[in-house]
């Protein structure tokens, strides 16, 4: 399940739609990244989500796809947040459930990594004074997706 | 006739988010050396090394050809997540 | 914070402590661990989860604390359930935040590979036919605790 | 004095949840052996080599030395997570 939305998302419902339809998956593993108060050395106050709509629906499905193909997964949630987000929000939440716990624990790792280069998705900071800043790409996480090549 | 975004940065620094251009025939490559040739900012900003490029919405590299009615689109690496 | 409980726990709860007290922790991860409705080829119809209980709440502390040494972790939540569960309740949280998401990736598998081997907690199982089945111990657990080493 | 507790499989198979013994001074291991002497049963279950020994609540070794008052605890490999 694709979502990419302006809205919060609630975690008893994310977790209740990656249980559904299987009993047979014993392990669920959740990840949520949120909106930092220091990123890159600047003091955040707001942080505004852009994003290239036809491409992330069309890219985060392939990415599901691809994590399907490498481990045995039972259910997958993939939820970005888009628009404007204040402090402490969350930005992201990558769910999968599975049979097996490596399997899920690998799968969401995988999914985060290549997420964070391949979706186009862009943030721009509201940082100390007013000034906007956009967040520039980090290199830790085009090694972090490399290992997975 | 083909459709080319601007996205983040890349479209503020160029002061556009859309053009409507053919293009068809042209390589990714060739695509960004004929539009960096507008003026010297879009030269600046098209042609260094943090422009990635997409075709029908898919990561290309910069000797993809680009078909008619193409979608194409430009933007800075990306920081989501 | 270490939980031994009979009762449930609620993801949008947990999610919260998770994030309390704590702007800076980009990423949560969170992984709960589930009753399958088969394991090691047997259908199952309920659980029981006996434990040692002065042993539980001092191994789980030690082993908080050592992945605190391994990481940099905000918050670090073990829930573990006792007593009788049925088919597709929660048995455990493991839940840790972080500034970066590899660390809270890593602890939080860290944490069950080794909350799967040594703490004092064991299954048995309702099978079919009103049978009690006690679960064995899983080999590939110990190879997975093995590993952090 | 020491408290001897017996959890799980091996808690059933002993039909025994907790003994008082004075046991200071002997290793884990004597404490098995002395342990086993007791029937046939307890030699076949308390002998085999899925039991696993916490003194004072932290798993140890055979020639761990049990020391007055400590608790020590006896059980199958654990299960569970």
């Amino acid at each position: 399940m694709i979502r990419v939305q302006q809205a919060d998302f609630d975690m008893n419902q994310e977790y209740q739609a990656l249980i559904s339809d299987d009993c047979s998956s014993g392990a669920v593993v959740m990840f949520v990244g949120r909106v930092r108060d220091v990123n890159q050395g600047h003091q955040i106050d707001e942080l505004y989500l852009e994003h290239y709509p036809e491409m992330t629906n069309k890219y985060l499905s392939q990415l599901e796809q691809q994590a399907r193909a490498l481990w045995p997964l039972e259910n997958v949630s993939i939820i970005h947040r888009v628009g404007p987000l204040q402090l402490e929000d969350k930005i992201v939440l990558v769910g999968v459930s599975s049979v097996h716990r490596e399997a899920a624990f690998e799968a969401a790792q995988y999914l985060m990594d290549l997420l964070k280069t391949n979706a186009p998705f862009w943030k721009k900071e509201v940082i100390e004074g007013g000034h906007n800043r956009w967040v520039e790409a980090n290199h830790k996480d085009t090694i972090a997706a490399a290992q997975w090549a | 006739m083909n459709k080319i975004l601007f996205f983040a940065q890349l479209r503020e620094r160029l002061e556009c988010d859309e053009l409507d251009l053919d293009v068809a025939g042209l390589s990714v490559g060739e695509l960004r050396q004929q539009l960096a040739q507008k003026n010297e900012r879009w030269q600046k900003w098209l042609l260094g090394k943090d422009v990635l490029v997409a075709v029908n919405q898919t990561l290309v590299a910069a000797d993809s050809r680009i078909g008619a009615g193409d979608e194409v689109a430009m933007f800075p690496p990306v920081t989501g997540g």
